[in-house]
């Protein structure tokens, strides 16, 4: 059995050595991301940017889903040792993974999204989606009757505890009285759970609920969906079309857009490594309301949504904070 | 000399599972083709990312095998005992848990003595969560298969209260724990991802090996397994403490594979450090009839597929879930092939080991 | 409708494929063979769900629900019992297969980058008097017709094993094969039909899932209920109704934990999803440790 | 002659590289008691497990009312008018009598109905039963005339009786075999398979002799005579006993005090108070009727069950054989090797320090095989390949390799051939020839007052000595003395 092992080992090092990867020049993409593609939401908007990526800049593209962090650190580092230029790591996870493989390939320029830190080679993209959801808490506090408001997050991340209280913050804006609750599902898979936390919700006196919990949130849209009085907000796309009726908007990460923002910078050459930070000001996170349900927002209630998106945009310098302050 | 009975037929032995891993490719084929793949590059895909350079073998296939060998040496040695420990993922994280607790308290202490101290509390900690089904096994007669299987639900939510709570990076924000200091780290093969786990996790195959076909006590160890009353009638031993420590290794051999996984590859504690470790590696235990020596290779051929299946993905455009199906196919190709895997499980899966 | 009747309502809404799938286990295992391979065959049942409903309303996908539980237990069936492989590492494999396949034909129905599927979904029915009753109606009888048939299925299930000669000879089978042989149980035949049942069942217990739960489809959403299917045959003792009583337990289980999250703030409630599974290991090793397993549970 | 009920003609089996039977005939007519007889090995059951439908034959033809019919499970045979008592009991420990019934019936279990059946059932056989009881909780006796209900459930004409007195104490076994001429009183015919030629003689109509598959003769009962059927079954004239070697009796190894034992799970009275003492050099009997607490008393003296109440002094190195061969006087799996380094644990001479000199073992295995003459193509083979009496040879070689002071065995020649029986008889008494205190149970009194030098009887819990040159009259009576259940029932 050993020495099966050992001549099995001896041959695939020299078979290897032989079918050395095609190390060519040519400007390649790869993408890494933490779940499944097909979630409708995070991963997804990913894959639907690197297509863009290949589309728009016609250059080879490759995608690989890895769930587990050693997974995701050996996915990394195969891309860039095969040569691929630009690398994104498709969540905060990989911050840790990356600089440690960006040292030894400095060829390679890794982009960790909602990454924190700056490394010679790597460069965190940061998405203050919490700026939309600001903007979707005060059409919640706004518009609840209740007074109580909900939302669902899947794992409790950094960005997502920053939509969460963004989405607070903004409905007390309107209404200080506003009581805010949560859940958090500990899974961003179970579907089922995500409709059992809604109902929950509602049974406390939420009526106004937003999420960040991707493919779980389907389950939340259900739960509210099926309650008369109560309203959703999206997250990560425009979600108007899970239930028209009851979206009254989104708050979306264009990642198609950023993407292709930071692909072609990288290909033209001369990337420099910094905090890409993605707010209101840049379109690429944007509040989308619902145009079917627009009639329902009292006109004084969005004027002041307006207000405060300028006034978020006009306060962005557009300097690259490395983090927004919590 | 009398012969191991494992080793009785060589070439048998490795027949089976080399067709069955023929046939589980043969069906990736087919599926490929049917679903619109070109086979050929994704096989030459598969190939390239289990065995194609040395940097695939240094840093994919290698350091994705040792957590399989480990657990699957653990899970070798509680099935011949007939104890069928299906909780090697829960006992894993134990084990993570532990070695991240402890690796984060020793940074001051010289590596020579950090390193074995993490990998022995992995190896404690998982001993003490499979004392749990082993205590209720012998003391209260709750089949181990149940009371490991609940276990890891356990587990899996007490990891997500560690990350969140008490062993939660300095920062309180991302879910994982604060990275390991250098000294706790188990040193890697230079420019590579290999660890120095994987060395440990060959002495230790090795010593199973000799334990089983040299000791008298590892010799006694598949006589329970294999009829625990003539054990105890005709060999005077009491099975229960043989099954019991079984169990109690076979945990603290998954607790080591969560400390190596922590200390060697991740270097912090995270809730989904494990793709299903404890699943798979009661295959590659299965697979290779238990022999210590043979779960190296089925840990090694495993963690090729699944390296391989990152390539196809990658290389390919095959999509992820395309390798459940293999490895779903080459484990019931082998069950189905190798009448001794079959009963090596038939008498595992004897749930009154009377 | 108060706190306390929102939360029963919950826990039978979420005990309902949880029971459906453990009374199909239950029934394999008292033919003597554990299936690990329900947790793939719910799978299966709900993306057939999915796609029936998709094509042809709820009915059409609770029909293909069982359907699809069927085919993956058939592939169970015929591995561990025809030809007699290992139990535990053929439902490991089978179940493996299933997140596989249905990721493939999600992927491939639905486009790689899924879609929020909104189903059409079986309406909440409630029963005419009886979801009257105070505090217990609304929990028991305002739910889906699945929830129904599941309480039905509870009742059939003892009738098969308790008061018929083929439920008698399925036990038998069970308790000692090779004694049932020799009066005569087709044991392989009996132990097969039994494991259909049960993949037919996990396979509806997936529809409810689904259709009457979340009226999406997401990969891997059954989120290893059937493994806590099994847990919950074990804690029901074997037994159609004490298992019904489990599920109800595990249901409201995690039921709580929702709504303690949305109540109580600062309390980790990774702590209540362990919940059911310490309580479950405390009975087992308490009273209920007596509970015998069938005697040839898990041998080929 | 009329048509037979029951013809079997030229019925082929072969399993493996053996041929258990080599074209067979046999019938079986209207209302007799037709007695099966040969050795263990010669075909008997096989023969009748053909006829329910549980083994399928190569060849032949079966008849049934001179019909050919093909018969391919035991549903086929019940719905033929056939039932069997098996060898061993077949019931399901755990369901109650009227259960085991139902399910050997094909009845549905429900509730009162059911139990009524049953009941009726079981008076018109004249074998009255609570059907409520578990089978499990059964006395042997109680257990095998629940067997007998169960073969007769389906209105069954034909009963297949596989050594039905092999686990019942002798009177019991003549109430048995009353019973069984009763239901030919009643048109039931029956096949008694059996290797006990007085028991063929006393009940049967008619006698057919199986040898190595084949039939030998077949004839009227009257007409036979025990030397004539002894050699048909055996190929040549009985042997005869060896001379008993008398040794001379030392001290005390075995010292017994007040002992009491709770019985096994699943029934079995234990032993509520045992006072005794076995001397080296001599071989004891323990007879008793299955069930009265020899099997925990002979465990609890191997160290293997600790007694509730009371001392046992037990000196020097204890062998124990216990009954089941199968299942845990040894390892089917394991070689002859491997065997003997499990019998002897760390006190054998290749276990040193815990390691294990594998060629050492196998060498001594080797010469085991010589000196008690197991016919295996070697030590390195898998024990289960052996016949059953060269099991019983290695497992006794086993036990005497230990240098026993102590010989425990437990119905050491269950399933063996006479000559093989002979054999075991001859080992046990060289072995207290060489100064071993020998404690054996036979369920046949009269084996064991052909081996034993002095009777124990266990009865009810309770230990009783028997007189030197006590009779079987008298022994029988104590065995079921105080045991009042298992005659009256």
């Amino acid at each position: 059995m050993m020495r099966l092992l050992a001549t099995t080992i001896c041959a695939a090092l020299v078979l290897g050595s032989c079918t050395k990867d095609n190390q060519t020049s040519e400007f390649r993409v790869g993408l890494v991301t933490p779940g499944s593609i097909a979630d409708a939401a995070w991963n997804s908007g990913a894959f639907a940017g690197l297509q863009q990526i290949r589309d728009s800049l016609g250059v080879a593209v490759s995608h690989v889903e890895a769930r587990t962090p050693a997974e995701q650190e050996e996915a990394l580092r195969t891309y860039a040792a095969q040569g691929y230029s630009l690398v994104f790591g498709h969540g905060f996870e990989f911050q840790g993974s990356a600089e440690r493989v960006s040292q030894q390939f400095p060829a390679t320029i890794f982009v960790v999204t909602s990454g924190e830190r700056v490394a010679r080679n790597v460069s965190p993209l940061i998405f203050r989606l919490h700026e939309a959801s600001y903007l979707a808490g005060m059409v919640a506090g706004g518009m609840s009757r209740t007074g109580t408001i909900a939302f669902v997050g899947g794992i409790e991340l950094p960005p997502i505890k920053l939509a969460e209280d963004a989405w607070v913050a903004g409905a007390r804006r309107m209404n200080p009285a506003i009581v805010p609750r949560s859940t958090y599902l500990n899974t961003f898979d179970d579907v089922a759970a995500g409709r059992e936390a809604a109902l929950a919700l509602l049974q406390a006196g939420a009526d106004m609920f937003h999420h960040n919990a991707d493919q779980a949130a389907l389950g939340t849209f259900q739960a509210v969906k099926e309650s008369p009085a109560a309203f959703i907000f999206g997250a990560n796309l425009d979600q108007s079309s899970l239930a028209p009726e009851r979206v009254l908007g989104s708050a979306v990460i264009d990642l198609p857009r950023a993407f292709l923002t930071v692909a072609r910078e990288a290909k033209a050459g001369g990337f420099v490594p910094k905090v890409e930070s993605f707010g209101l000001r840049s379109g690429v996170i944007r509040y989308d309301p619902n145009p079917a349900l627009l009639a329902t927002v009292p006109a004084p209630l969005q004027a002041a949504v307006s207000a405060a998106r300028d006034s978020i945009i006009a306060a962005d310098t557009g300097a690259t904070a490395a983090r927004p302050a919590q | 000399m009398p012969q191991d009975p494992q080793l009785r037929s060589h070439g048998h032995a490795l027949r089976t599972p080399l067709l069955a891993l023929g046939i589980g490719l043969a069906v990736l084929v087919l599926g490929l083709a049917t679903a619109g793949y070109p086979p050929l590059p994704a096989l030459a895909a598969l190939w390239r990312g289990a065995l194609g350079s040395p940097d695939a073998i240094l840093s994919a296939l290698l350091p994705r095998a040792i957590p399989l060998i480990l657990i699957g040496l653990g899970i070798g040695l509680a099935f011949r005992a007939g104890a069928f420990n299906i909780g090697a993922e829960g006992q894993f994280y134990a084990g993570a848990i532990a070695a991240t607790w402890v690796g984060l308290a020793l940074g001051t202490w010289p590596r020579l003595v950090a390193v074995p101290t993490v990998l022995l509390a992995g190896f404690a900690a998982g001993l003490a969560w499979a004392a749990v089904p082993a205590l209720l096994r012998v003391r209260f007669g709750v089949l181990e298969v149940i009371s490991t299987l609940l276990l890891n639900f356990v587990a899996e939510a007490l990891v997500s209260w560690m990350v969140l709570g008490p062993l939660q990076e300095s920062k309180h924000t991302y879910p994982q724990s604060d990275p390991l200091p250098w000294a706790a780290r188990l040193p890697q093969f230079p420019g590579s991802r290999l660890h120095l786990g994987l060395l440990v996790a060959l002495c230790l195959a090795l010593a199973l090996w000799l334990f089983g076909r040299r000791t008298l006590a590892g010799f006694q160890l598949r006589a329970v397994g294999l009829s625990p009353a003539a054990a105890r009638v005709m060999g005077g031993v009491r099975p229960e403490r043989f099954f019991a420590a079984a169990l109690l290794v076979s945990g603290a051999f998954a607790g080591l594979a969560g400390a190596s996984e922590v200390s060697g590859t991740t270097f912090a504690l995270f809730q989904n450090l494990s793709p299903g470790f404890g699943f798979t590696g009661i295959a590659v235990a299965l697979l290779a009839r238990l022999h210590p020596l043979g779960i190296v290779a089925t840990g090694l051929l495993f963690a090729g597929l699944e390296a391989g299946a990152g390539a196809m993905q990658r290389d390919a455009g095959v999509p992820a879930v395309a390798v459940y199906v293999v490895e779903a196919v080459v484990i019931l190709t082998i069950v189905l092939a190798d009448p001794a895997a079959r009963r090596a499980g038939a008498a595992a899966t004897d749930p009154a080991s009377r | 409708m108060d706190l306390l009747e929102t939360f029963l309502t919950a826990a039978v809404r979420v005990a309902t494929p949880l029971l459906l799938a453990a009374l199909g286990e239950t029934i394999a295992e008292r033919a003597g063979v554990i299936n690990l391979g329900i947790e793939g065959a719910m799978l299966a049942g709900a993306l057939g769900a999915a796609l029936g409903a998709t094509a042809g309303g709820p009915l059409l996908g609770v029909a293909a629900a069982t359907a699809a539980g069927l085919c993956i237990s058939l592939l169970f069936a015929v591995v561990a019992v025809r030809f007699r492989a290992n139990q535990i590492i053929t439902g490991t494999a089978v179940t493996l297969a299933a997140v596989g396949l249905t990721g493939a034909i999600y992927r491939d129905a639905y486009g790689a980058e899924g879609v929020g599927l909104s189903l059409p979904t079986l309406g909440i029915l409630p029963v005419p008097g009886l979801s009257r009753i105070p505090v217990l109606g609304e929990a028991l009888f305002a739910q889906s017709a699945l929830t129904y048939a599941a309480y039905l299925l509870v009742a059939c299930c003892w009738w098969l094993l308790y008061r018929t000669s083929w439920g008698l000879g399925l036990r038998a089978a069970g308790e000692a094969a090779e004694h049932a042989r020799a009066s005569g149980v087709a044991v392989a035949r009996v132990r097969m039909i039994a494991v259909l049942i049960g993949g037919a069942l996990a396979g509806l217990a997936g529809a409810s899932l689904v259709l009457a739960q979340v009226g999406t489809f997401a990969e891997k959403m059954t989120a290893g209920r059937g493994f806590i299917a099994i847990a919950i045959v074990v804690l029901g003792g074997w037994h159609p109704v004490r298992v019904a009583l489990a599920a109800l337990f595990f249901g409201a289980a995690m039921a709580l934990q929702f709504l303690f999250q949305s109540f109580l703030l600062g309390v980790p409630y990774q702590l209540f999803l362990m919940l059911p599974y310490l309580l479950t290991l405390l009975v087992l090793a308490g009273a209920w440790g007596r509970t015998r397993a069938p005697g040839d549970l898990g041998r080929s | 002659m009329p048509a037979a009920l029951l013809t079997l003609t030229a019925i082929r089996k072969r399993y493996g590289s053996t041929e258990a039977l080599k074209g067979a005939d046999f019938s079986l007519a209207r209302g007799e008691i037709h007695a099966l007889l040969g050795e263990n090995g010669a075909g008997k059951s096989t023969l009748m497990k053909i006829a329910f439908g549980l083994v399928q034959p190569d060849g032949g033809r079966i008849l049934v009312d001179g019909a050919e019919v093909i018969i391919r499970n035991p549903l086929a045979a019940r719905r033929l008018g056939i039932g069997m008592v098996h060898q061993h009991f077949t019931d399901i420990p755990v369901f109650t009598v009227a259960e085991n019934i139902a399910l050997a019936a094909g009845w549905p279990p429900s509730g009162r109905g059911l139990r009524d059946r049953v009941r009726r059932l079981a008076e018109e056989a004249g074998l009255p039963l609570d059907p409520d009881a578990l089978a499990g909780e059964l006395s042997a006796g109680l257990r095998q005339r629940l067997e007998v209900l169960k073969a007769l459930a389906g209105h069954a004409r034909i009963l297949l009786l596989d050594e039905p007195t092999s686990v019942l104490p002798p009177s019991e076994a003549d109430t048995f075999l009353g019973l069984v001429q009763r239901l030919r009183d009643r048109g039931v015919a029956t096949v008694l398979i059996t290797h006990k030629l007085q028991e063929a003689l006393a009940v049967a109509d008619r006698i057919t002799v199986l040898r190595a598959g084949e039939v030998i003769q077949t004839g009227a009962a009257q007409s036979e005579r025990p030397e004539t059927l002894a050699t048909a079954m055996l190929g040549t004239a009985p042997a005869r006993p060896a001379p008993r070697i008398r040794a001379a009796v030392g001290e005390v190894v075995i010292n017994a005090r007040d002992l009491a034992i709770p019985g096994a799970a699943g029934g079995g009275t234990g032993i509520r108070n045992a006072s005794f003492q076995v001397r080296a050099g001599e071989v004891v009997g323990l007879a008793a009727v299955e069930g009265n607490g020899q099997r925990e008393l002979l465990r609890a003296l191997a160290g293997l069950a600790r007694p509730a109440r009371g001392t046992i002094q037990v000196t020097g190195p204890v062998s124990f054989i216990p009954e089941d061969r199968t299942s845990e006087g040894q390892i089917g799996e394991l070689s002859l090797t491997e065997n003997l380094v499990l019998s002897q644990g760390r006190a054998a001479p290749w276990a040193q320090h815990g390691w294990l000199d594998w060629p050492a073992a196998g060498r001594r295995a080797g010469e085991l095989l010589e000196r008690f003459d197991i016919r295996a193509p070697g030590p390195d083979v898998a024990a289960e390949r052996l016949s059953g009496g060269n099991q019983q040879r290695q497992i006794i070689a086993n036990a005497m390799e230990r240098r026993p002071r102590v010989l425990l065995a437990e119905n050491p020649v269950r399933g063996l051939d006479l000559r093989a029986t002979a054999e075991v008889y001859d080992r046990l008494r060289r072995a207290a020839a060489e100064g071993a205190a020998v404690l054996v149970h036979l369920p046949d009194l009269d084996d064991l007052l052909d081996v034993a030098d002095r009777i124990l009887v266990l009865a009810a819990g309770e230990l009783i000595p028997m007189p030197e040159g006590a009779g079987r009259d008298l022994i029988g009576r104590t065995m079921l003395g105080t045991r009042g259940q298992a005659a009256a029932g």
